[in-house]
């Protein structure tokens, strides 16, 4: 059935069991997202660990995040915390990028595992255009709250 | 709506309609429950439309030859046919790309009172002054009226909502008042299928000197309409929700009011006289209509209506209702489910949104379209009303005279497969 | 232009055109030159919008089943294809229902800033500042800015006309100045068949920072055209002139200003969260594409630059610079015939108007039309311009693609025979 | 050839020789009128015998008029001084009836030329609808001027 192609065992265990679910202090920024046509929200909290705020070397220490929404947006912003916790904002950056070209690619691009981890079961969502945004949505809160980011030293 | 009425043929309707014919999703019948964001054309007006251009094409009211005379005979015949579909008289309906375009229209008309003539000042709106709308509206029939109070700095007001889904209208003298300008709203809401009381709205309405201006975009391609006798100010609605083409739709309003209301659009074939230094304004229809018009979809529409007035439009809203009634029933059965809108057919159209515990409109309108069921998913352009029902969004069934039982079936069989898909059944 | 093109295999292009085969006033050939108000439509543009229509329609940007995506791909594929064409970016290309649509957008959002965000500040006009426009517009880029500066207290002003029928630039820098925000004017004008300095008038445009709006209607059509390349900032034309469907238009604006620009006609698909109390708007081209789309005209749309393209629009423009040549040379000839416009090929395009002396143009044109050739008369819209040439009304012949060498003869010999009926010759 | 039966010798000879052109004193109204379309424009004056101005019983004593237009409009209005020139406004508006509901016939009406004179030649004239407006410009303004007449007594 065609259904398994889009909603891969991965994203309904995601879905069922988000990591890092809730949002949590301390945060450098936050940002609230919400998909126009269906409603879906997502809020989702930064907290780098650098200098400068979005100093490509700093550090994602954490994300936290609440939000509502179907099961490709939410289990897509789950996967994201177990992908950019730990690594510096440039790695983050460079998995985001990949990411984007996945979901953008109407199922011709192959995903490489090493960069995406659990995110090459999106794959078959981006045969989907209308769902190419759920899958996205997490990700633009996340660029959007390090990019606030940039002024923490001042606004601490 | 009358259910003596003889049912349609509906075998003999589907194949008037190309589409659905096709599969979707690797082979699966397509089972089109989405006609109220857009419904599907017959043979007919696909044929009406491309006649018209393969004979008779050129700009209408602007030209001396032959194309040119017919072009403009078979436009405003079009006129002529869909204003007698709703009670209109032809220079009563005008012309606009879509029923958005009509409430814009009167909204910009009504701030563009403000420089225009003194004919034009029972269009005037200012501080003080109060625009109603209903929280059931779609965007299209709320938006427009916040610009233009953001723009005039008059105050919108709206109706509530009860839990079951109609206006609650405990408050209609203390919202419509003395100070009311407008009271826009929508003949059936997209998204509960509840119909409004026209006549109490209009009755109040004229008490206080206020406009009515309704959205008609989901009543007049499912029921008997009758503008003049409903006896409302303005109203609107598309052709493309009606058998008919996109980017053609209607505003109505009573001959008196467009005479006097200012233009919108401006530009060529809706003036009277053009110098540098300013210009004056044909009368309406015309007045309204700048540019070259939607020619071969006013006449694409004019045999829409020509489709619909052959069925009948008594038997198209029997049929919707019968269809409504078992989807309604079927639905109720299934745990989980629950209906955002009136349950039972009283004052009540076929649009049928809903939520199933556990699933998410997007991923019940997802195994939906795997079984060729479409749907539409989200908040249908009335975002206020999700967040008034206390749903971030809702899946949304639409049916149409090319629907039938088995639709029916197909949708709630499709709700319960998303149930075991998801493991909440 | 270059001559050196291959020319046009004018049979095969006449093949495409259902409506060219068809005979007018008791059976003569039809000869269409009125295609500077609409063009006809090939049978690739009404295949491409049917089988649209019968295979994937839907509301695009609104659903997630299968018809959904498909149809939303084909519109922003025509998207891609239409700003392509014009050496735009998707982005930056919006469908309005025709090209008048397109300028009202403008000037109503203009006077939208008033009301709107800091972002919008550059937008805003009001008492001392000025618009600038030229004598020769057409009623669509003249009217919208006298109901602009109108609505906010601006100034128009304008370029005059040289007897020739040039734009007069002499007093470029007296009225282009630090008070001016717009300067819009015709690239090629539908009546005179002029074809304007754009690069001037942007050029004086940016030192003081005004934005230039073009009518491109009678030029993208005709020529090929680069608004890239042009580095103007607004622009706008109509699908009917340029073998695509009527309902269709297109504004161009630079992404910059688009994204700061204010919406204009507001309702479902263009926002970005709506509540009762205010709404916040989507990214262009969203912004200003409220409601359903013209989705198939949208689709014809793209059929038609694709197949504007396989022709190439090179070839397009020598093919019509040889028929206005001869036409300009025939009917120089004819005693009592003025031209009315640039009688030499230097920066012409195709429209070719005139007066015949003792016969009005309303009697030329009948006479046309009796022996099947099809032209408009009156003022096309261009009413000051007609004042300024001093002539109430014109005849007008435009030429396209389809037509030939016959097709200017059958022009030529008709004006004759209205001389011979009006006994002038 | 079809030309001919829409510009009637009756209506050329019109256009050439006008009835009654050229504005003239004295006159109660005037009004002025044009057709959007093709800007043709026609001045007209109107001079009533009769106490109460639009009183239907008045006497039409003088038409004058003049602008610019086709030989349809020209004609037409050439016409229109011949039908109500020495008839009372009620017998002028009862003409223009008859020929509004000729030229709006689209070619189906039968001319009564008792009634019509010299409009009867404008049958034809009834079949190119584009061209209706043309001939109906000086009735318009005929129109108008008798009914702006209204207040004459008090305006002179
Ligand atoms: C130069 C020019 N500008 C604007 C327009 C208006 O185009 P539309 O009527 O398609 O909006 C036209 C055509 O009528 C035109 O020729
Ligand atoms: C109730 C209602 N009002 C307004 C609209 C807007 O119609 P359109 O998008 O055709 O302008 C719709 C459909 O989308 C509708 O259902």
């Amino acid at each position: 059935m065609q259904l398994d192609q889009m909603y891969q065992e991965i994203i309904l265990d995601h879905y069922k069991n988000p990591h890092g679910r809730g949002l949590r202090e301390p945060f450098d920024a936050e940002s609230h997202q919400i998909n126009p046509v269906c409603g879906d929200e997502v809020s989702l909290r930064v907290n780098l660990d650098g200098a400068h705020g979005t100093d490509p070397s700093a550090t994602v220490v954490d994300v936290s995040y609440d939000g509502q929404g179907c099961s490709i947006s939410q289990a897509a912003t789950s996967v994201l915390t177990d992908l950019v916790i730990g690594r510096t904002v440039q790695e983050a950056f460079d998995v985001h990028a990949a990411f984007v070209e996945l979901m953008q690619g109407r199922g011709q691009v192959e995903p490489d595992e090493d960069v995406l981890g659990d995110g090459i079961a999106f794959a078959g969502v981006a045969k989907y255009p209308a769902r190419v945004k759920c899958a996205l949505l997490g990700w633009m809160a996340f660029k959007d709250a390090v990019s606030r980011s940039t002024g923490k030293e001042e606004t601490r | 709506m009358t259910s003596t009425a003889t049912p349609l043929d509906i075998v003999t309707i589907k194949a008037d309609f190309p589409i659905l014919a096709r599969t979707v999703r690797d082979g699966k019948r397509l089972v089109y429950l989405d006609s109220g964001a857009t419904a599907q054309r017959p043979t007919q007006v696909l044929d009406a439309e491309r006649a018209f251009l393969e004979t008779s094409n050129a700009a209408v009211h602007r030209g001396a030859h032959q194309l040119a005379e017919e072009a403009t005979d078979a436009y405003e015949s079009a006129r002529a046919r869909v204003a007698r579909f709703v009670g209109a008289r032809p220079e009563e309906v005008v012309f606009t790309k879509n029923a958005t375009e009509g409430l814009n229209l009167v909204a910009y008309a009504m701030s563009n009172a403000a420089t225009s003539g003194p004919e034009a000042e029972r269009f005037r709106v200012g501080p003080g002054d109060e625009i109603v709308v209903t929280e059931m509206e779609h965007h299209a029939n709320l938006v427009p009226w916040q610009q233009l109070c953001q723009r005039t700095g008059a105050t919108l007001r709206w109706f509530g909502v009860t839990d079951e889904g109609r206006l609650d209208l405990a408050d209609l003298d203390e919202l419509v008042t003395e100070r009311t300008r407008v009271v826009a709203f929508t003949h059936q809401s997209n998204v509960l299928g509840t119909v409004n009381p026209v006549a109490a709205l209009v009755e109040r309405a004229r008490q206080v000197g206020a406009l009515t201006v309704v959205d008609a975009c989901q009543s007049v391609p499912h029921l008997p309409v009758d503008l003049d006798q409903l006896g409302v100010d303005f109203a609107v609605f598309s052709g493309h929700k009606m058998l008919g083409p996109s980017g053609v739709g209607v505003l109505y309003g009573r001959s008196e009011l467009l005479e006097a209301l200012p233009p919108f659009v401006t530009g060529g074939s809706m003036i009277e006289m053009v110098r540098m230094e300013s210009s004056t304004f044909a009368p309406p229809p015309q007045r309204f209509e700048a540019g070259v018009p939607m020619t071969s979809q006013a006449v694409g529409l004019g045999a829409a209506v020509d489709y619909l007035s052959v069925v009948g439009m008594e038997r198209i809203a029997a049929h919707e209702h019968l269809l409504t009634e078992a989807a309604l029933s079927a639905l109720s059965e299934i745990p989980g489910v629950t209906v955002v809108g009136p349950t039972t057919m009283v004052d009540r159209g076929g649009a049928v949104s809903f939520t199933v515990d556990g699933v998410h409109p997007h991923d019940a309108g997802q195994v939906l379209d795997s079984v060729g069921v479409a749907v539409r998913v989200g908040h249908h352009c009335a975002w206020p009303l999700h967040r008034r029902m206390a749903v971030p969004a809702t899946v949304r069934a639409t049916f149409y005279l090319y629907n039938d039982l088995d639709d029916v079936t197909a949708l709630v069989e499709g709700v319960r497969e998303a149930q075991r898909f998801f493991g909440t059944a």
